[in-house]
């Protein structure tokens, strides 16, 4: 029997060993070290580094930057594990803006409402700060924005005497045209998979045609029934049910389509050396309807401090030098990120640097926001499969959204 | 060795495996009938819930597509799957030489991680730049298209699991006395009678043994569907195990959640027992 | 005329089997242009860019060591504590032991997602939770099953009155187990070591549940979550394909006869 | 060396009885055989000597020692399976060594036991073999080095002859008794062979159901066969039994059989005590041969007695064909009589 035991023994000191190596060499921080997690940064890390290394110096405290999975279904999912779990392995991190109500009905998200000034208040734009209040009080600071855009090939239009669109019906018009010389090439892509991206799409249909969740739902279902009609119209491809950000963003950049829906990031890369079709895209709002203003779906990242953080206060300052003009400023010129702050699209540097950027500063102050509400997240979820079986001809407009409706009350969603 | 002392040794060397079971397996499927009774979801007072989650099962119509996704894609897979696997086992059986050859290329497809070999079809599947519209010669969307999607997963399993199953047929072909068949031909047997009068009744309760396993497998498929669809277009493609992981891990509901995993407990147990049954009839 | 016939099937299922795999190693080797469009079906010039980018760029290394790790000690134990209870389930003949073996079954029978949840709660609360040792602790319970049937086959194979000579000679039930029962098993032991390893090596949604940080991100979790935010590195995620299952067909292939013997075990002997 | 005593020892797996209140004892250094059918549990009784089995109930003793509870391998005894059980992992020399090993002895000391024995059986030069190279009578010296080896109280033999083929059958047998006489090891050794029983034991046990039908030297089963079944299953060709009605008109038999009614006996005649001849005028019992079965030196005639079949020794020099009716003749006092419904032997 003791041969048994020794082994047993041997290889429990074994476990503890390798694992133990595992977990050392990675990136365990210090002991006293500020933990900072966000999302993969599109660019070359530096920029970000030199403004913590700004306020390490500045507070003598070292702070420890790790980046998390990709899509935001994955991130949410680790979230809520380790914040239900109260953990302490990280004080700062950045969320979507659909969480912060759910983080801080749970009780995971410091109060952050002393940390933002006056002058601040007013410079932020109206849907971030709405996205990132609940009950009354500040859970997290704004740190980029995103707002859903038209991307277009300018060439194309001008060679047929067409200006960009501000209706979808001036768009739908604008592909018959164009496509009548290049039938192969597709109208109009976007994101359609059935995720969180298809959400931002449709309500931006939807409140394009004036209808809204839970009111004026006839130009709801309108707006809905326009979504399908591009597919069933064959204005999309019938596979922009699987397209998602970057394949619809590459689709495009390959000069294969007309229009593109996507997040400002897309210009860089549109714009950039080595794109195809550098020099022939522009950007504009997305179309409206008849009598209805374009609508673009509020995206982007905010700031918020873990309440079981062991350094509140410190974690907070970091949050707030982040979350501050100077810093957004940096951002924004390094990546290419859109500002929450109006200011900075005034501000000389940034409109020389970035002109793109600066010309996006109307567009990104009407972007709206997704439904704030804890319970987000669950009704999204129900968004998702509605809308997609919707786009799918699966479903009638109508139909989908007294499911929503339904939803919606069940889960008490504002 | 029935000794009492035996009795008590074989219990004591088996004790630390039970232990473990008990908690990584048993404990964990009590734990989880008990959650399923209970109201645990984010911002809602946790309290008895009784039999209402199972209640709110029966009038989800989301359940029942995810029910009926995951039943068609039990049968047609393991059907079709069953059928290859007999005809690679027949194969294999007259390998000659190039024996080791043909194992090593058939047990790949075994090998490869469900989720790589999602990626990997994800990319063959490609509307445009997919090798697989490209051989037909016109785009084709495979994943995007609701009546397609499915039976695209279901190729993908096939192609996965027919390796398993062939070389599960195989040993059982192996095991039948090879002068059996010599026998019938003796008697005048063509080789389609041997097979239907011979080969196939005696392999029937290794086909039954295969049939069984691989329905248990795809009644709980996860991996591969999620990384592939994601359960979309519009949930065609969604099964039970992952529309239980959407309302446990992304609506963090625990309580419903967990109803519809015991739900989903009940079916592949069913299929347990009869698993079991038949392979204490086969041993005896 | 028969034998041209096999022959082609077999060449047939050769293809059918290796085809998809060949395709993402191609693609694993394109230049990054050449795979946006399909005109060119076979590289132009082959690349190593991928494979370099999956290094650098994700931490791939780290994902391969987890995974190796975990699988590798998982396997260790369920061999452990599977050998022990095979042994005693075939040679010692307690009472109710077809019961237990039915149990036994029937638990590897369960629906991962069904203890996805409890599991999570459980090994949270061992503070396991984000670790290596939490994988390997699951993965070893939900082998086990695996394990101590492969074992319970491989040791009934071992004709009784061996057993009953080494206890006559002198061993205790254990020491029957070490000196003679184990060293007879030795093919048994490296068949259900490699199902197992397999096994963990594919597992796919504890990983993604119970440990989403890169201290104890598996490569299949990896693969999954690869496409970074804004790009689809398709090159890089055929890269990482082939990387992440290299180790497997290898050992499949290399240790084929043990595998099949693993493969087989459960439905044929009975 | 020690004496075995069973005191009532009971057994049985589901309906199957394999030892039902069965007393004996085998004294020390005594060569004593169970002899019985096939298949009924004969193996058992040495797994219960052996301690793999317990009993359900009754006690068993080795050298006075009560055994309940003690492990086989503090039981000091050795067993030869049927199968040889060798280790098919170690060479010969490792299986040889393997009992001594487990008793802590090592080095040189070992080394000289494995030399000695292996010498003692031929099989020096096989040391470094598997038992996988080895034939089936080698096995067998393997199987019979490694009890002989560690000087148990006792030795245990499991049907050892039955896998080998007769000639070797034969060598085997002689080395078995050989080391017997040799070392004089309390044996108990189980076969359905009644011939190797013959040969080896200096007492037998016939068994049936798991009771011991009779106990006695060779010569006294031969002899003195407790009851018919004992009577058939000792010798070969077994005793022909006949219906006592079938010999009515023998005198010898009608004079034994002195007014007892002839339906309740039957009367056993061994092959070896009948002669057949050309059937003269007015002999006293007529049979119609069957068939003619060369054996060598003489042959064995089948002949049919009002019904009942018997076997009997051709005389010599006599000249019969299936077909033709013959004349059997045997002396008196070679008849047994067995009371036809117990099968008990009468005197």
């Amino acid at each position: 029997m003791s041969a048994r035991r020794h082994a047993l023994r041997v290889l429990a000191g074994l476990a503890a060993a390798a694992l133990g190596a595992c977990h050392g060499r990675g990136s365990a921080p210090g002991r006293g070290a500020l933990v900072f997690r966000h999302p993969k940064l599109f660019g070359d890390p530096q920029p970000l580094d030199r403004l913590i290394g700004a306020f390490e110096r500045a507070h003598g405290v070292s702070v420890h930057r790790e980046t998390l999975p990709a899509s935001s279904d994955e991130q949410h999912l680790y979230y809520a594990i380790h914040l239900s779990a109260q953990t302490r392995e990280f004080d700062l991190f950045a969320l979507d803006t659909i969480w912060v109500a759910e983080f801080a009905e749970a009780g995971w998200l410091r109060d952050l409402t002393s940390l933002v000034a006056h002058t601040d208040e007013r410079d932020l734009y109206e849907a971030p700060l709405a996205s990132a209040r609940w009950r009354g009080r500040r859970y997290a600071l704004p740190w980029f924005l995103d707002a859903g855009l038209l991307f277009y090939r300018s060439d194309l239009l001008a060679a047929h005497g067409l200006a960009p669109p501000l209706t979808w019906n001036e768009l739908r018009h604008a592909v018959r045209r164009v496509r009548a010389n290049a039938p192969g090439l597709h109208g109009f892509v976007w994101q359609g998979k059935q995720y969180e991206g298809l959400v931002c799409n449709a309500l931006e249909f939807l409140w394009s045609h004036g209808g809204d969740l839970g009111a004026a739902t006839h130009a709801a279902a309108q707006g809905l029934g326009f979504m399908r009609e591009l597919v069933a119209g064959r204005l999309s491809p019938p596979y922009v049910t699987t397209l998602t950000e970057e394949p619809s963003r590459v689709l495009f950049g390959r000069g294969r389509a007309l229009f593109l829906r996507n997040w400002p990031y897309a210009w860089n890369l549109l714009a950039g050396a080595g794109s195809l079709v550098r020099g022939r895209v522009g950007v504009c709002a997305l179309p409206g309807s008849a009598g209805h203003a374009s609508a673009a779906t509020l995206g982007g990242w905010h700031l918020g401090v873990n309440a079981f953080s062991r350094r509140p206060a410190l974690a907070e300052r970091l949050a707030a030098h982040l979350a501050g003009a100077p810093a957004q400023k940096a951002l924004a010129l390094a990546y290419g990120y859109s500002p929450p702050r109006r200011s900075l699209y005034a501000d000389p540097e940034l409109t020389a640097a970035r002109p793109f950027l600066a010309s996006l500063g109307s567009l990104l102050d009407a972007a709206r926001p997704r439904p704030v509400s804890p319970n987000y997240v669950a009704l999204s979820q129900v968004l998702q499969s509605e809308f997609s079986a919707v786009l799918c001809g699966l479903r009638s407009p109508e139909t989908a959204l007294a499911a929503i409706e339904r939803a919606r009350l069940a889960l008490e969603v504002a | 060795m029935k000794s009492h002392g035996a009795r008590l040794e074989a219990w004591a060397l088996m004790s630390p495996a039970l232990a473990l079971l008990g908690t990584i397996s048993a404990v964990p499927m009590l734990y989880v009938v008990w959650l399923s009774l209970g109201q645990r979801a984010m911002f809602r007072p946790p309290g008895f819930a009784g039999l209402d989650h199972y209640l709110r099962i029966a009038t989800d119509e989301r359940f029942w597509n995810a029910l009926g996704n995951t039943l068609y894609f039990a049968a047609f897979s393991v059907a079709l799957e069953l059928a290859l696997g007999l005809g690679i086992a027949l194969l294999l059986q007259r390998a000659g030489r190039a024996r080791a050859l043909v194992y090593g290329a058939v047990l790949v497809p075994w090998a490869i991680p469900s989720v790589v070999s999602a990626r990997m079809w994800e990319w063959m599947y490609h509307p445009e730049i997919g090798v697989l519209s490209y051989l037909l010669g016109q785009p084709v969307n495979w994943l995007g298209e609701p009546r397609l999607a499915l039976h695209a997963a279901i190729a993908m399993d096939v192609w996965k699991s027919t390796p398993f199953v062939a070389l599960l047929l195989l040993a059982g072909l192996q095991a039948i006395p090879r002068d059996l068949a010599r026998a019938a031909a003796v008697d005048g047997a063509g080789a389609w009678t041997v097979f239907r009068r011979i080969t196939l009744p005696l392999l029937a309760p290794v086909i039954l043994v295969a049939a069984v396993f691989r329905t248990i497998d795809a009644l709980r498929v996860f991996d591969a569907i999620y990384v592939l669809t994601g359960g979309g277009p519009a949930n065609s493609t969604e099964t039970l195990s992952i529309y239980a992981y959407r309302v446990l891990f992304q609506m963090l509901d625990f309580g419903y959640g967990s109803a519809l995993a015991v739900v989903m407990l009940a079916i592949t147990g069913i299929a347990a027992l009869a698993y079991a049954r038949l392979l204490r009839a086969q041993t005896g | 005329m028969k034998r041209l016939g096999t022959a082609l099937g077999l060449a047939a299922v050769c293809a059918w089997s290796l085809a998809p795999f060949a395709w993402q190693l191609l693609t694993s080797v394109k230049p990054a242009a050449e795979l946006e469009a399909l005109p060119p079906l076979l590289p132009s010039a082959l690349t190593f860019a991928h494979y370099q980018a999956i290094f650098d760029g994700h931490p791939f290394a780290r994902l391969l060591l987890n995974s190796f790790a975990v699988s590798t000690f998982a396997t260790l134990i369920a061999l452990g504590l599977g050998s022990l209870a095979g042994f005693a389930l075939a040679k010692l003949r307690p009472p109710g032991r077809s019961a237990a073996l039915a149990a036994v079954v029937a638990l590897s029978m369960l629906p991962p997602v069904a203890t996805v949840s409890p599991l999570f709660l459980i090994i949270g609360a061992a503070g396991l939770r984000d670790t290596l040792a939490g994988l390997v602790l699951v993965y070893s319970g939900f082998a086990l099953p695996l394990a101590v049937w492969l074992m319970a086959q491989f040791f009934r194979a071992v004709p009784d009155e061996i057993y009953i000579a080494a206890r006559v000679d002198g061993c205790s039930a254990a020491g029957a187990f070490a000196r003679v029962m184990l060293p007879l098993a030795v093919p048994g032991l490296v068949a259900t070591g490699l199902l197992v390893f397999v096994f963990c090596w594919n597992e796919f949604l504890y990983a993604l549940t119970l440990a989403s940080s890169i201290d104890a991100r598996t490569v299949p979790v990896g693969i999954a979550l690869f496409a970074g935010i804004h790009e689809v590195p398709w090159g890089e995620i055929a890269a990482g394909s082939v990387v992440a299952t290299a180790p497997l067909v290898l050992l499949a292939v290399a240790f084929q006869r043990r595998v099949l013997e693993g493969l087989t075990a459960g439905a044929v002997k009975g | 060396m020690a004496a075995i005593a069973f005191e009532r020892i009971g057994k049985r797996f589901g309906r199957a009885v394999v030892a039902d209140a069965l007393s004996l004892e085998v004294a020390d250094g005594e060569f004593f055989v169970f002899l019985g059918p096939s298949g009924c549990g004969k193996s058992t009784l040495l797994h219960i000597v052996a301690g793999i089995e317990p009993p359900d109930a009754g006690t068993l003793r080795i050298g006075g020692v009560d055994m309940r509870g003690v492990p086989p391998q503090r039981r000091d005894v050795a067993m030869v399976f049927q199968s040889y059980a060798l280790y098919p992992h170690l060479d010969v020399s490792g299986n040889l060594a393997f009992p001594l090993r487990n008793r802590g002895l090592a080095g040189a000391a070992l080394g000289a036991e494995v030399q000695r024995v292996a010498v003692a059986l031929g099989l020096d030069e096989l040391l470094e073999k598997r038992p996988g190279e080895l034939s089936g009578g080698q096995r067998q010296r393997v199987a019979l080095g490694r009890a002989l080896i560690r000087r148990p109280v006792a030795f245990l033999m499991d049907e050892p002859l039955s896998n080998l083929d007769a000639s070797l059958r034969l060598e085997i047998r002689e080395e078995i008794k050989r080391v017997h006489q040799a070392h004089r090891v309390t044996t108990v050794y189980v076969t359905h062979d009644q011939e190797e029983a013959m040969a080896l034991a200096d007492r037998i046990a016939v068994l049936r159901a798991g009771r011991i039908v009779q106990c006695d030297a060779p010569e006294a089963l031969y002899a003195r066969p407790a009851d018919s079944f004992v009577a058939r299953f000792v010798g070969t060709p077994p005793m022909n039994l006949l219906p006592a009605t079938a010999l009515a008109r023998h005198a010898a038999i009608t004079a034994h059989l002195s007014g007892r009614d002839p339906a309740t006996i039957t009367v056993g005649l061994r092959p070896h005590d009948v002669q057949a001849r050309i059937a003269g005028d007015g002999s006293s019992l007529q049979a119609r041969i069957v068939l003619l079965e060369p054996a060598g030196g003489f042959s064995w005639v089948i002949a049919e007695l009002d019904g009942a079949r018997i076997k009997a020794r051709l005389a010599d020099g006599a000249h019969l064909a299936p077909g033709v009716s013959a004349e059997l003749t045997f002396a008196a006092d070679a008849a047994y009589f067995f009371d036809a419904a117990s099968g008990r032997r009468l005197e």
